[in-house]
């Protein structure tokens, strides 16, 4: 039992991996194909994405997001 | 029917002429549970319900876990079908910002490295089948193992299909590690990175666009679709409240599905699966090997994030720092505020919280992907 | 088919058709409930669904009150199985304020008291078996005396276990009878009390902490699991609402339970109390015997709070006004308003409304308690 | 299980090694559905679900839309008993306010003549029986008229009642013609009226009393139980919802129902429906037939009701713009809207917004009544 | 069978019109009886009826209503 | 049939006082428990007990309590 064991794990990781991988790739063309398409760059709303720029941002900054993080009770995720 | 014979027949439908030492001990340990809810905020959203259906299933005579009793009904309803882990993965995706994830997309693999905690779980618990008097199967290793994946909902639709006579333990184990996080998580952390590594500074995540965020929940089900479909409840329900919430047009749906359906069925998930903390489902030696594992679990799925992330921070063009590997188990947010607080005190002017959300919720994903297939080859 | 035969096809399913006298006189009495629910403001969130609910259930040929009618599957579903009074009673527990009680304990006796109208109810519905052609065994009587209890959930729960076939009158007696408080109340106070025993005034009542609040819906389970389980379905759902209320850590489950979810059930409830307003079910002789029995039972409860609380009044240290003693009764918070109001008849300095609020919540739980004793007995 | 066995059985169970052209075919007709809810705001609060659920539905192995799967169970449990329409509509109720067509009733009858689409669809259906390899029977065709009833709750619940497996095609072409109101109405409106007649200016609406707000839902509720019993599920529930509404006495039942209680019943119910889109339930040539027949419905609803309004105005004392008739099909409120659009281009001072109302609403309770006909001759 | 359906769609057409039309009276007895009926002018707040006369209103208020209208998303009826 | 419910009226009656005066025991062992715990004085907000000092309160404060009560429609209990 052991070895199947071991063979889920093999099998396991590699499809985590597989799907994850592909998942990357999915969205790496996603947007180049979005940048291409007309209307991609006047249209489209820089949306929520504004919101990942944290790494020049200042201590009150985060403040207000690990707030609001918390605030977005998880539910066990 | 006389006095003395109705007193008779009311003090024979008592608890205290009915009640076993193992209610008795569950009514504890579900007592313990709802202080741990209440006074160290441990996940008291669940926490709270589950201990107190673990009260009520406890109380002799009532039969409140039944299947005909009040919780058992509901158990019925909501968790042997699968639908009440659905329903609130549904409300996760409402919940769910893949903005950091798409802005940097090869994070995700740290959420695949993190999986590993599972499988080795589900070994370990293996391992330990026929030792101490305990006994597991594949099917129950494999539920075990979910504990790793830190997702309460995984973990019960899993063990619901595979184990459900271990769903109580399991539950509680998840819950209460995810609670943990900040404990269990920090020193192995640091253990396993230099001070170096743990300073890196990260480059700033581009812009992600709305179409993006819109495009995203469907590619990730049809790859679901083509590799894993056993994975496709799961991964469906996720996709399905994501897109509800980015598409823009719906936003009434997405505010109730994030408030009151969330909610509600929450309150009725935790009660029902408090129905397995009944001391006939939970006292076995089994529950101790469970906690021990799901323990490991979360060690594991820690360690393999932040090894990946160091491999991954040698080979990268922009550097990566390897702490965030470890927000890969999800427990979201939590996990991502711990490495964010870790970061901070190696470097007061680095924040990791952003660029943590990647794995964080890519760990979501992998472990609903490793559910379907333990369900795949096992069910 | 020709236009003839479809014409008579059709006519044959015509309402006009099928009446039949009993269904023409439960859709007046519907319109009345309906009528007392809007313009009378007759307990409307419960008497209105209820009200409308009989409507559609007296409706010919459509069949909405069958068990694969719209209505009779919600009823099979949530009263049947008494899910929705218990999910109700977690919405109750969740609005409930302790607070008052457990600053001055004692008066939660004068909750006890008002029970007597359950028994001498019951006492009554076996009196008047084998009379004026009413037929009423010991299930049906203790169904019947439950209607003294002032609580809507507490009596549907028990009359759905007990005599599902007197539900539909049990529901309407209980509800409109906590409706006539303020009418049915006041003379039976003013008759069996002092003018100088009304203007009592009551000691200021202490700080109540958090702490005690967030014990005292565990020790009431607790104390109800050792010494009557059968009452453990009620008395928990209420507990667990109010240690989500009180616990200070699940706000948004304790905002939805209060909200959406109570609102749900009840009109889901209410609808499906209706059906047992068919004609078939409700036209009974036995019916108009409940309607008699629900008033003395009012009464009973209300002389039995007022006589206690002058007894208690004489021998406690600080003064109890024996007003308060109605308020046992519960139909909270209606009782301990019309205590209020008849205190500052006679004392227009004497606001008495906190102090009432003691015995009226543990008129809340003494009620379900009686259901429990009952259960326990004669199921 | 060896590793080589493993993949296998891990192959053997991919939506690679599984996919039916059909399932694939279906799955782009869902990701239009979800394109056009999003991108063309085509009713997304329906059609984002539908297509979301027609994904689910059409992916191999997974068997979501099994009687056990995660939304076979919900349609089992929702739709097949009626219960997600009716509560749907209870909603709507709860939505509409019927003010406009009290104060001008006769603009009802407009409503009625809408309805001919219905049945004139009704006879196209059968005409089309045997012919292109379609084959429809009279429940059939009955459930494909009911499209030109334009009221999705309507259509549903008549469909899963009399052609289960139409319910998919039906609540597409129902959702996706209500969507396209404002491009299929108005060449048929300029083409049945003169500039002048267009351009018809109505007398002002006088005021409507709350009074008469809240008679109205019980007394249509009793001509309908007098006339067609069949049709009181949907009236009535309608009734309830628009009772609750207006009486003023349950203002929290009534935001909970608008509120939540309409959203989840929307999410489930959409879903659900998507069952009814996988491959084997949906690619008939039937399909083909409904989506053209469907069309037809909403083109002779419209005229029907133009038709009517123009003689109406020959021969009422006040003056009657014949484009109101066209809001008789439903769609509210977009088809009135319509109207109002049209008006405007012919007299820009003509507000007929409010005017259209009247046969908007009427329309709704004129497909429920026409559906009520149906379900009493064919089920 | 398309006989079956033409008798469908004269008996269905009868009943829709009858129903309205006993609609439509309905509706004028009861203003009629309500108006005699006391109380009926003076307790009687003219609710959201006053809503009901837009013949006369300027294009503002209208596009407010029709905002209002948008706003009221009415899931496909 | 009337003997028994005279029973169940003695029993019914019995166990409810009991309960309840059990609960007035464990309500004034809970107050001197806590009071005596280390934390009670400062830890412990006073909470919404608060609420409950109506004794001297004057007339406007007794009538928001009650216009909040009425707001607590509680659905028959
Ligand atoms: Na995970
Ligand atoms: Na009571
Ligand atoms: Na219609």
């Amino acid at each position: 039992m052991l070895s199947d064991g071991l063979w889920l794990m093999v099998i396991g990781m590699s499809v985590v991996f597989i799907f994850l991988g592909l998942l990357v790739k999915a969205i790496d063309a996603t947007s180049m194909i979005l940048r291409k398409l007309p209307g991609a760059g006047s249209g489209d709303v820089p949306s929520s994405g504004g919101k990942t720029r944290p790494a020049a941002r200042g201590k009150e900054e985060i403040a207000v997001i690990m707030a609001s993080l918390a605030d977005r009770s998880r539910k066990g995720s | 029917m006389s006095l003395i014979s109705g007193f008779q027949n009311l003090w024979s439908s008592t608890g205290l002429a009915n009640f076993t030492w193992g209610q008795a001990i569950m009514i504890a340990v579900s007592l313990v549970l709802i202080y741990l809810a209440i006074r160290k905020q441990f996940e008291p959203l669940l926490l709270l319900p589950i201990g107190f259906g673990g009260l009520l299933s406890n109380i002799p005579v009532a039969g409140i876990a039944d299947a005909n009793g009040f919780l058992g009904l509901i158990y019925g309803f909501g968790i042997a079908t699968g639908l009440f882990p659905l329903l609130i993965f549904i409300g996760i995706g409402a919940m769910t910002d893949f903005g950091p994830m798409i802005a940097n997309p090869k994070t995700a693999l740290l959420g695949a490295a993190a999986q590993l905690g599972i499988f080795a779980t589900l070994l370990g618990a293996l391992a330990l089948n026929g030792h101490l008097g305990l006994s597991f199967d594949l099917k129950d290793a494999a539920s075990i193992g979910i504990i790793g994946g830190a997702d309460g909902p995984t973990a019960i639709f899993l063990a619901s299909r595979l184990s459900p006579q271990l769903l109580g333990s399991i539950a509680v184990a998840a819950y209460s590690y995810m609670a943990l996080v900040p404990i269990i998580q920090p020193p192995i952390m640091r253990f396993l990175t230099t001070k170096k590594e743990r300073a890196v500074q990260m480059k700033q995540l581009r812009n992600v666009t709305k179409r993006e965020k819109i495009v995203f929940p469907l590619s990730t089900l049809g790859i679901c679709t083509l590799l894993i479909p056993d994975a496709t409840p799961l991964i469906g329900a996720f996709m399905f409240g994501n897109l509800v919430r980015e598409c823009g047009v719906v936003d009434r749906l997405s505010k109730t599905i994030q408030g009151s359906m969330i909610d509600i069925v929450t309150i009725l998930l935790g009660l029902s699966v408090g129905t397995k903390l009944a001391a006939d489902k939970f006292l076995h030696a089994e529950t101790i090997g469970i906690l021990v594992l799901g323990f490991l679990a979360f060690s594991f799925g820690t360690a393999a994030g932040v090894i990946l992330g160091k491999i991954m921070n040698r080979f990268s063009r922009d550097p990566i720092n390897p702490l965030i590997g470890a927000a890969g188990v999800s427990a979201v947010p939590m996990a991502a505020r711990v490495v964010n607080k870790v970061g901070l005190e190696s470097n007061p002017d680095n924040y990791l919280l952003m660029h943590a959300m990647g794995p964080n919720v890519s760990g979501v994903i992998g472990s609903a992907v490793a559910a379907g297939v333990l369900l795949a080859l096992l069910s």
